[in-house]
C-alpha cells in the first residue's frame, strides 16, 4: 500500500543504501519484454534511445521489468491526446544510468472514461505526474491515492489539455474578455466521428 | 525622596532623549548594515520617517482590545525601564529601585507585547512569542549570573552606585571583570534580538512571527518601543560595564550634557558591535541558541561570579 | 473584646459553620450558607483582632480534653500572619464556590469538608504544642482525600498519591513529637526549643529532616513535590482555590516553626556561617531554589491548566524556602511577605481558572482559546494574579521576590539568584502559555456565546485583584505585619517605609516604579489616542500567507499544544520526572512489603484484630509517654 | 490524522517570506514539528504547454524561456534540441560553443541567487546581496549579448541567433576573473559559519538509492555520492570536448547540496574558459527553413539538458504543419518539490521548512508550467 503523504511518525527512512547503476543493453530487456508479453511492439528509433509499444495492462508489469534491468529512472510520464483517434498515448520515459538509453514506453488508452491501472508502485515518482494527468486530461489511475486537485484551483471546466478545449471560447465565456481578431488562430481538432 | 531640579528635568527628558537615540541608532545601523550589503542604504533619518509614516496611517486594524493593550504596554514597559537606567552617570530614578527591580521591568514591554500579540489569534504570532519566551530563557541564565557578579562585586544592587563605584581612571567594570563583560555582550545580542538570535521575528519562518498582524499606528506603537528598547538594553551594558559614560566631572549642566554624549556614543557602539555580528550570522534554531547561551556564556559569567564570590569571602 | 485571644471562639464559630454543614449538607444552599456565614464571622473576628493589634504573644490557653490531655491553643504575630491569610481567603473562596457548586451534582459534602479542613488549618495555626499541631494536622488533611477525585481519568491515583504523602507528612511530625517528648517528657513548643537547645546535632538534623518531611511534604518542597500537582490538578475546582493558597501555607508555617523557632538562629550559626549563612540554612535554601526551578520547568510544560498552576505553586513555594533558607532580616521578610502575596495571586490564579472551566468544563490549554472575548473581567482579574505570580512591578508581586533576591545578594550567595532568575524566567514562560492557550489565541465556535463568570464567582476574584495592584503602590503596608511577626521569632523586620522597602545592598519604592509606569502609561495613551482607534476586524481574518485557510477549522489555527516543543524536546530528558520514578520505587518496595504481610494475614479475621491490637498498643506507648493514659 | 486540537495548521504560502517563488506549503504542526506537509502549487500556472499547442514552432521560442526565471536557457536549448533531433538539423560546432557558454553563464547566475536564498532562508541577509550583485554582472553579460537580461530567446532550433561581438570574450573573462576573486570571501562567509554549519549539516538527508528511486536529479543527486551529470552521460553542446569535473558529495544533507552548488560555480567558470579558447570558427546557425514556414516533420524527441536543478527535459511530438502536437516539460523540480519535499519535511522543525525547500532548491515555476 503506497502512502499518500507521510505523516513523520510513519515517515520511512531516506537512508537505504548506496546506488549501483545496471549496464544491460536495451536489447536484451526489449527481447525479455517481447517474450513475455505478447501484444508489446518495438519500434526502432535512431540515436540512444528506444521504443516499445505495450497494451494498458501490461504496463506496470513492463516497468517493473524494466526497473530490475536497471532503467530505474523514471524520466516522466506523457499524456498525448490523440483526438483524431479517439484514443490518449500514455509514454512512460525510462532511462538507465548504467547503460546510458532513453526509453519510451508506450501504450493507448480509450478516451472515453479513460482510466490506467497507476504505475506508483513500481515508480514512486509518477504520483505527481499521474495527478497533473488527471487533472490536465481527466484520465483516472486506480491505485494513486493522490488524484486530488493539483494546481487549477476552483476550476469547473473540463480538463484543459484535451485538444477539444477550446480556450478563447473558454475565456470568452468566464472572464468576459472579448478576443478580437487573434494574431494566429490556433488548429482546431475535432473528435474522429465529428463531421 | 528628594528630586533635585537636573532629576524632575531629567524625567522628562529621558523618554525623549530615549525615542531620539532610539530611532537615530535604528537608522545609523540601516546605513551600517546597507554599507556591509554593498548597499547605499536608506538615509539616517529614515526611521523617524517611518515611524511617521506609520502613525499617519487612516486606518489600523485591531483583533481584540487585548491588541491595543499590548501596543500600549510595550511603550508602557519601555518608558517605565528607561526611568531607571541612569544616562550619562544621572541616576533618574535607579535609586529608587535597583537592579533586580530594573530586570523585573524589564519584562513588562515584552510581555505586554506577547499579549497583544498573542490576542491577534494568528499561529506564527503564537509561535513568534512561545520563542520570545523561549530565547529569554536561555540568555537569563548568564546574564542573571552577570548581574550578580556585578553587585556582589560592587556590594551593591543599586545601578546608580555601581556607576558611580566605576568612576576613575581605568575602574570600569569591563576591566575589572572582563568575562563577565563578554557573557554579557553576548546576552546583549539575544536581549536585541539581533543574530544569530532573532528567531522571535524570523521572516523566513514564521512570516515576522509577533508583528505579522500589526499595521498602522500598532506597528508604530512597535517600532518605537523597539527604538527604545535598544537604548536601554545597551544603555544598561554602558552603566554595568562601561562606567555609565562618565569622563566628565557631572555637577555642571556642561559636564552632564557631555556625560549624556559619552554615554550615548558607547551605547551606540555595543550597538553597532552588534549590528555587525548581525550582519555576518545567520539564524539558530531554538534549541540550538538554548544549547549555546548554556554552555559558553554561562561558563564564562560562572567563572566571574566564583571569582567575585572567592574573592569577597577574602581567599584572593 | 479581645476575640482572638480566645482561641476557643474563633474555633467554635468555625467548629459551628463546619458541624452544621456536614449535618444539612444534603441541603446544599443551607451548608453553603452556613459555612460563608461562619467563615465571614471568623475572618471579620481575625481581622477585628488583628486591626485592633490585641495579639497577646505570651498566653496560652489550655482546654482538658480528656484526663491530662489537653489541648494547648494560643497565638502571636507570627502565626497570626499564618492565620490571617487563610482565615481571610476561606470566605472569599466560600462565596466563590456557591454558584459552581450549585449547579454541580455531586453526592459528597463539599462545604461541610471545606469547614473541617478550615478549621484544622486555623488550628494548626494556632497549636501551641505539638500533640494538638498534629490533631489539627490531621483534620485538616483527611476531609481533602474525599475533595480529590473530580471523576476526570487518573484521578484515583492522585488520591492514592495524596494519602501517602499525607502519611507521610504525619510520620513526620510524629517523629518529631516523639523526639522532642522522649528528649524533654513533654510537647509544648518550648519543650522542642528545650530539646534542640540540649540536643546533639545529631538530634538536630534529624529535626530538620523531619520537618522538611513533615511540613515540606504539605507545602511541596522537591522532592516531596510529586503529589501536589497530582492532588491540585484533581480537586474540586473551587476548593483548588483554598488547597493551593491557603493549606499549603500551614506547611511553611511549620517548616519556619522547626528552623527559626525550634532551632533558631543561635543554633544554625553555631554549625559556623559564611556572610550569616549557615550550612543548614544553604541545604534549605538551595532546596527550595530546585524546588522554583524545577516547578517552573515543569509547569511551562503542561497542558493541563490545572496542573500548570499546581507546578507554578510548587515553584512559589520554593521562592519562600529559599528565603528562609537564607535566613537573616530581609530574607525572611521577604519569605513572609510572599506567603501574603502567594496566598492571594494564587488563589486568584486557580478561581479565574475554575471560572473558565466552569462556563467552558475545558481544563486543556490547548482545547481552551480566545477567552478574553467573552470573559473579559476574569481575563483581568487573571492577568493581574499572572503578573503578580511573575512578580512584574504593577502587582505586589515584585516587593516579596526583590526582598528574597535582596536577602540572598547580602549573604553573597552568588549562585542562589541565577538559579531564582532562570526559575522566573520560566515563570513568564508558564504565565504566559496559560495566558495564550485559555485566554488569547482563536475562540472556537462552541464558545462563542458562553457568557462573562457569575456575579458571586468575580466580586471574590476582583476583591483579590485590586488587593494585588494596591500593595503594588505601598509595597510596606504587609510589613506592618511582618515586622511584628518577625519580632515574635526573634528577628529584625528589614528597614520600610509605606511605600518602599530597604535592603542592605538596594531599595524598591513601590509608589516611584509605579509612577513611572503610569508616566509611561500617560505618554503611551496619548501616542496611541493620537490616532483614531483600529476598526476591529474578525479573529479568523489574519495572515495566512496568502492561502484560504480551511474553513470550519478555528482550532487549526489555536498554536496551544507543545508551545515550547524546543525546549520539551531539549529539557524532558532532565526533567523526566526522575522524582517520581524515584517514589516509584519506593513505592514499588512498601507494596512489596505490604504484599508479604498480606501473605501472612491471609485474609483471616484474627490477623487483622491482632494488627488493630498491635496498632493500639503502639499509640498507647505514644501516649501513655507524655499523656499518662493508662 | 491528528487530533485537531493538537495540530496547528501554518500556511507557508506563496505570499510568505520563506518561500521561493510562488509556491504554498500547508504545514500541520505539533508543537514546532511538522507533522505532515502538502505542497501547494499552481500560483504560476501560464499553461505553457497548451499555448505551445497554439503557437508556432518559432513563436514557442520566445515562450519557452519563460518557464524558468532564474535559469532561462535551457528551456531553448532542450527545445531546440528536440526539434533538431525530430528535424535532423546538424548544428554547426560554433554554435554549439556559444551555447555552452550561455548555459553555464545561466547556470552560475542561477547558483548564485539559490546560494544567496539559502543565505535568506538562515537570515544572512549579506549573502543574497552580495551574490545577487554578481550575478548582475552575468545578466549585463547577456545582455550585451543577446539584447536581454533575463529572458533572451537566443538559442534557436538550428543554432544561435547571432554571433558573438568581438569584445564580448574579453568581458566574459573579467567578469568571470572577478567573480572567482570574490568567490573565497562568499565561502568564508557562508560556509565557514558556525551557524551554517549547526542549520545544514544532517539537514533532511538522504541516500542515492533513494533519491533515484524518487526521482530526484542534478545537484541534490550528486550530493548523494551518485555521479550523475547529463552533460557528462548524454552529452549535449560542446561537453564532449570540454574537460570538468562532475561535483560530487557523499553526505546527501543540506550542506552537502550547497557545497555541491557551491562548487559547480568553479566548474561552470572553468567550462566557459575553455569553451571561450577553444571555440571554433564557422557558422553560427545551420540552415533551417524560415520561421514564418517552420515546419516539423512528424515524430517525436525527447531532449534532455543539465539545468542548474536537475533534468529538464522536453519531450517534443510532431504531427506535422506549423504547431506542435504536443509539448511536455519535464522540470527538474517535479518530482522533487512535490513528493519528495513531502517526504522530507515531515519530523523537521518548522524552522527548517524554508531551508530544506532551498537546499533542494525547488522552482515551482517548474512545477507549474
Amino acid at each position: 500500500m503506497v502512502e499518500d503523504s507521510y505523516d513523520h511518525t510513519k515517515r520511512k527512512d531516506q537512508r537505504t543504501g548506496t546506488y549501483k547503476p545496471k549496464n544491460i543493453p536495451v536489447d536484451d530487456v526489449m527481447n525479455e519484454v517481447i517474450r513475455t508479453f505478447s501484444d508489446a511492439e518495438r519500434i526502432e528509433r535512431k540515436g540512444k534511445s528506444a521504443e516499445v509499444v505495450v497494451g494498458k495492462f501490461t504496463v506496470s508489469e513492463t516497468l517493473a521489468i524494466f526497473k530490475k534491468r536497471g532503467y530505474d529512472h523514471f524520466v516522466a510520464l506523457t499524456c498525448i491526446d490523440l483526438i483524431e483517434e479517439d484514443q490518449f498515448e500514455m509514454v512512460y520515459h525510462l532511462f538507465s544510468y548504467g547503460a546510458k538509453v532513453h526509453v519510451y514506453l508506450k501504450t493507448r488508452i480509450d478516451r472515453e472514461g479513460p482510466s490506467i491501472d497507476s504505475v506508483i508502485e513500481v515508480f514512486r515518482p509518477a504520483i505527481t505526474y499521474e495527478r497533473e494527468i488527471k487533472e490536465m486530461f481527466g484520465v483516472d489511475f486506480p491505485g494513486n491515492p493522490r488524484l486530488t486537485q493539483f494546481i487549477l484551483e476552483d476550476w469547473e471546466g473540463p480538463p484543459p489539455m484535451l485538444k477539444d478545449f477550446d480556450s478563447i471560447q473558454y475565456v470568452q465565456d468566464h472572464f468576459g474578455i472579448k478576443v478580437r481578431n487573434p494574431k494566429t488562430l490556433p488548429p482546431k481538432w475535432k473528435k474522429a466521428g465529428d463531421a | 525622596m528628594t528630586f533635585s531640579t537636573t532629576s524632575w528635568v531629567m524625567i522628562f527628558l529621558t523618554p525623549i532623549l530615549a525615542f531620539i537615540l532610539g530611532h537615530l541608532f535604528l537608522g545609523i545601523s540601516r546605513k551600517f548594515t546597507a554599507r556591509i550589503h554593498r548597499r547605499v542604504g536608506p538615509p539616517v533619518m529614515q526611521q523617524f520617517i517611518d515611524v511617521m509614516k506609520l502613525f499617519g496611517k487612516r486606518e489600523s486594524t485591531t483583533h481584540s482590545w487585548v491588541q491595543d493593550m499590548g501596543a500600549l504596554f510595550a511603550v508602557i514597559g519601555v518608558i517605565a525601564s528607561i526611568l531607571f537606567i541612569p544616562i550619562g552617570g544621572e541616576a533618574v530614578l535607579s535609586f529608587q529601585g535597583d537592579l533586580i527591580v530594573l530586570a523585573y521591568l524589564l519584562v513588562i514591554a515584552p510581555l505586554g507585547m506577547a499579549l497583544g500579540t498573542g490576542a491577534t489569534g494568528n499561529p506564527n504570532s503564537a509561535i513568534g512569542v512561545s520563542r520570545g519566551l523561549m530565547l529569554m530563557m536561555a540568555y537569563e541564565l548568564p546574564f542573571a549570573m552577570v548581574l550578580v557578579a556585578v553587585m556582589l562585586y560592587y556590594d551593591t544592587a543599586s545601578l546608580g552606585d555601581i556607576v558611580a563605584a566605576q568612576k576613575g581612571a581605568f575602574n570600569w567594570a569591563i576591566l575589572a571583570l572582563p568575562l563577565s563583560a563578554i557573557a554579557a555582550d553576548l546576552s546583549l545580542q539575544a536581549m536585541l534580538g539581533e543574530k544569530p538570535f532573532d528567531q522571535p521575528v524570523a521572516p523566513s519562518e514564521i512570516a515576522s512571527g509577533p508583528m505579522v498582524e500589526f499595521g498602522g499606528k500598532y506597528l508604530g506603537m512597535l517600532m518605537v518601543w523597539h527604538a527604545m528598547s535598544i537604548v536601554v538594553e545597551a544603555g544598561l551594558f554602558v552603566d554595568l560595564f562601561l562606567g555609565g559614560g562618565v569622563i566628565f566631572p557631572g555637577d555642571s549642566v556642561l559636564g552632564l550634557i557631555g556625560n549624556i554624549i559619552v554615554w550615548a556614543i558607547l551605547a551606540l557602539m555595543m550597538w553597532l558591535i552588534s549590528v555587525s555580528i548581525n550582519t555576518v550570522f545567520g539564524r539558530f534554531k531554538m534549541g540550538q541558541s538554548l544549547k549555546f547561551y548554556w554552555g559558553v556564556p554561562t561558563l564564562l559569567a560562572l567563572l566571574s561570579l566564583s571569582y567575585v564570590v572567592i574573592s569577597n569571602l577574602g581567599v584572593i | 473584646m479581645n476575640l482572638i485571644n480566645e482561641p476557643a471562639t474563633l474555633l467554635i464559630i468555625l467548629g459551628t459553620g463546619a458541624g452544621t454543614a456536614l449535618l444539612l449538607w444534603k441541603v446544599r444552599w443551607m451548608a453553603a450558607l452556613m459555612s460563608i456565614i461562619s467563615s465571614a464571622i471568623a475572618a471579620g473576628v481575625v481581622i477585628h483582632t488583628g486591626l485592633l493589634g490585641k495579639i497577646a504573644s505570651n498566653e496560652i490557653w489550655e482546654f482538658e480534653i480528656f484526663n491530662d490531655l489537653s489541648l494547648t491553643l494560643g497565638t502571636n504575630w507570627f502565626s497570626y500572619l499564618f492565620l490571617a491569610s487563610i482565615a481571610v481567603l476561606a470566605p472569599l473562596v466560600l462565596i466563590y464556590s456557591w454558584e459552581p457548586m450549585r449547579t454541580r451534582q455531586k453526592d459528597r459534602p463539599f462545604y461541610g469538608l471545606f469547614m473541617i479542613s478550615l478549621v484544622g488549618a486555623v488550628g494548626v495555626t494556632m497549636a501551641r504544642d505539638l500533640l494538638t499541631l498534629f490533631l489539627f494536622w490531621e483534620l485538616m488533611t483527611w476531609p481533602v482525600i474525599l475533595l480529590i477525585g473530580d471523576g476526570r481519568p487518573r484521578s484515583g491515583k492522585a488520591m492514592k498519591l495524596y494519602f501517602g504523602f499525607g502519611m507521610l507528612s504525619a510520620s513526620g511530625i510524629l517523629g518529631i513529637l516523639s523526639i522532642v517528648s522522649w528528649s524533654e517528657g513533654g510537647v509544648a513548643y518550648t519543650d522542642a526549643v528545650n530539646a534542640m537547645a540540649d540536643g546533639s546535632t545529631g538530634i538536630r538534623i534529624a529535626m530538620v529532616l523531619l520537618g522538611a518531611m513533615a511540613f515540606g511534604t504539605k507545602a511541596a518542597l522537591a522532592p516531596f513535590h510529586i503529589w501536589a500537582p497530582a492532588a491540585y490538578g484533581h480537586t474540586e475546582d473551587p476548593f483548588t482555590a483554598f488547597f493551593s493558597g491557603g493549606l499549603s501555607k500551614t506547611g511553611i508555617y511549620g517548616a519556619f516553626l522547626v528552623v527559626d523557632v525550634f532551632i533558631g538562629t543561635t543554633i544554625l550559626i553555631s554549625y559556623g556561617s559564611v556572610n550569616g549563612l549557615t550550612p543548614i540554612g544553604f541545604f534549605i535554601a538551595i532546596t527550595g531554589a530546585i524546588t522554583a526551578l524545577i516547578g517552573g520547568i515543569m509547569a511551562m510544560m503542561q497542558d493541563d491548566a490545572k496542573k500548570l498552576l499546581a507546578y507554578s505553586s510548587i515553584s512559589q513555594l520554593g521562592y519562600i524556602f529559599v528565603g528562609l533558607g537564607v535566613g537573616g532580616s530581609t530574607a525572611t521578610a521577604g519569605a513572609l511577605y510572599h506567603v501574603l502575596n502567594h496566598t492571594a495571586f494564587k488563589a486568584v490564579l486557580f478561581m479565574g481558572l475554575g471560572a473558565v472551566i466552569y462556563r467552558t468544563g475545558e481544563y486543556r490549554l490547548s482545547k481552551l482559546g480566545g477567552m478574553i472575548h467573552v470573559m473579559p473581567l476574569t481575563f483581568w482579574c487573571f492577568l493581574v494574579g499572572i503578573f503578580a505570580a511573575a512578580a512584574i512591578p504593577i502587582t505586589s508581586g515584585l516587593a516579596s521576590k526583590w526582598l528574597i533576591y535582596e536577602g540572598a545578594l547580602e549573604k553573597g550567595v552568588g549562585i542562589l539568584v541565577p538559579i531564582l532568575f532562570l526559575a522566573s524566567a520560566a515563570a513568564f514562560l508558564y504565565s504566559f502559555r496559560i495566558l495564550q492557550g485559555g485566554f488569547m489565541g482563536q475562540l472556537r465556535d462552541e464558545f462563542k456565546d458562553i457568557k462573562e463568570a457569575p456575579i458571586t464567582m468575580l466580586i471574590p476574584m476582583i476583591i483579590i485583584m485590586i488587593a494585588l495592584i494596591v500593595v503594588a503602590f505601598i509595597p510596606g503596608l504587609p510589613m506592618e505585619l511582618i515586622s511584628r511577626a518577625m519580632a515574635d521569632i526573634g528577628m529584625e523586620a528589614p528597614e520600610y517605609s509605606l511605600i518602599s522597602l530597604e535592603s542592605g545592598v538596594g531599595s524598591y519604592s513601590g509608589l516611584v516604579v509605579m509612577l513611572a509606569v503610569v508616566a509611561g502609561f500617560i505618554t503611551a495613551v496619548l501616542m496611541f489616542f493620537s490616532r483614531p482607534l483600529g476598526r476591529h476586524i474578525d479573529l479568523r481574518d489574519t495572515f495566512t500567507a496568502g492561502e484560504e485557510p480551511i474553513p470550519n477549522m478555528d482550532k487549526r489555527y489555536h498554536y496551544a499544544w507543545k508551545f515550547y516543543a524546543p525546549y520539551e524536546r531539549f529539557l524532558r530528558p532532565y526533567f523526566n520526572n526522575w522524582i517520581g520514578k524515584g517514589w516509584a520505587k519506593v513505592y514499588k518496595v512498601s507494596s512489596q512489603v505490604a504484599r508479604l504481610h498480606r501473605s501472612v494475614m491471609n485474609g483471616d479475621m484474627t490477623g487483622y484484630i491482632w494488627l488493630i491490637f498491635g496498632a493500639m498498643v503502639l499509640v498507647g506507648m505514644v501516649l501513655y509517654r507524655y499523656g499518662g493514659w493508662f | 490524522m491528528m487530533d485537531d486540537f493538537r495540530a496547528t495548521e501554518i500556511i507557508f504560502g506563496p505570499q510568505h517570506p520563506g518561500i521561493h517563488g510562488n509556491f504554498g506549503t500547508r504545514l500541520e504542526l505539533e508543537g514546532d514539528l511538522v507533522h505532515r506537509a502538502r505542497m501547494v502549487p499552481g500560483y504560476l500556472h501560464r499553461a505553457f504547454e497548451k499555448l505551445m499547442e497554439q503557437r508556432t514552432w518559432m513563436q514557442n521560442v520566445a515562450i519557452v524561456p519563460r518557464i524558468c526565471v532564474p535559469d532561462p536557457d535551457v528551456n531553448e536549448q532542450a527545445y531546440a534540441m528536440a526539434i533538431e533531433d525530430i528535424m535532423g538539423i546538424e548544428v554547426p560546432r560554433r554554435a554549439d560553443y556559444i551555447r555552452t557558454i550561455i548555459l553555464e553563464l545561466s547556470r552560475i547566475a542561477s547558483h548564485l541567487m539559490s546560494l544567496g536564498g539559502l543565505g535568506g532562508a538562515i537570515g544572512l541577509y549579506t549573502m543574497p546581496m552580495w551574490v545577487n550583485g554578481e550575478r548582475d554582472y552575468i545578466l549585463d553579460l547577456m545582455e550585451q549579448l543577446t539584447g536581454a537580461r533575463v529572458y533572451h530567446i537566443f538559442i534557436w532550433p538550428g543554432g544561435v541567433r547571432w554571433d558573438i561581438p568581438d569584445n564580448w570574450p574579453r568581458k566574459v573573462n573579467k567578469v568571470l576573473d572577478h567573480i572567482e576573486t570574490m568567490l573565497p570571501h562568499y565561502y568564508s562567509l557562508f560556509f565557514e559559519s558556525k551557524v551554517t554549519d549547526a542549520r545544514l549539516k544532517g539537514l533532511a538527508p538522504f541516500d542515492s538509492r533513494w533519491a533515484v528511486e524518487h526521482g530526484v536529479t542534478g545537484p541534490n543527486l550528486r550530493a548523494t555520492g551518485f555521479e550523475m551529470d547529463v552533460r557528462r552521460f548524454d552529452p549535449y553542446a560542446a561537453y564532449e570536448d570540454i574537460d570538468f569535473d562532475v561535483v560530487t558529495r557523499r553526505e546527501g544533507d543540506g550542506l552537502a547540496r550547497a557545497l555541491v552548488r557551491w562548487n559547480e560555480v568553479r566548474q561552470s567558470i572553468r567550462i566557459i574558459r575553455q569553451a571561450l579558447e577553444d571555440i571554433p570558427g564557422g557558422e553560427h546557425r545551420a540552415k533551417t527553413p524560415p520561421p514564418l514556414a517552420f515546419m516539423v516533420p512528424p515524430g517525436d524527441s525527447y531532449a534532455r539538458v543539465e539545468s542548474s536543478k536537475g533534468e529538464y527535459g522536453y519531450y517534443v511530438v510532431s504531427k506535422g504543419g506549423k504547431y506542435p502536437y504536443r509539448v511536455h516539460v519535464r522540470g527538474p523540480s517535479f518530482t522533487h518539490g512535490i513528493d519528495v519535499l513531502e517526504q522530507l519535511l515531515p519530523g523537521n522543525e518548522i524552522s527548517d521548512v524554508a531551508l530544506i525547500t532551498g537546499t533542494l532548491e525547488v522552482c515551482p515555476p517548474d512545477i507549474d508550467r
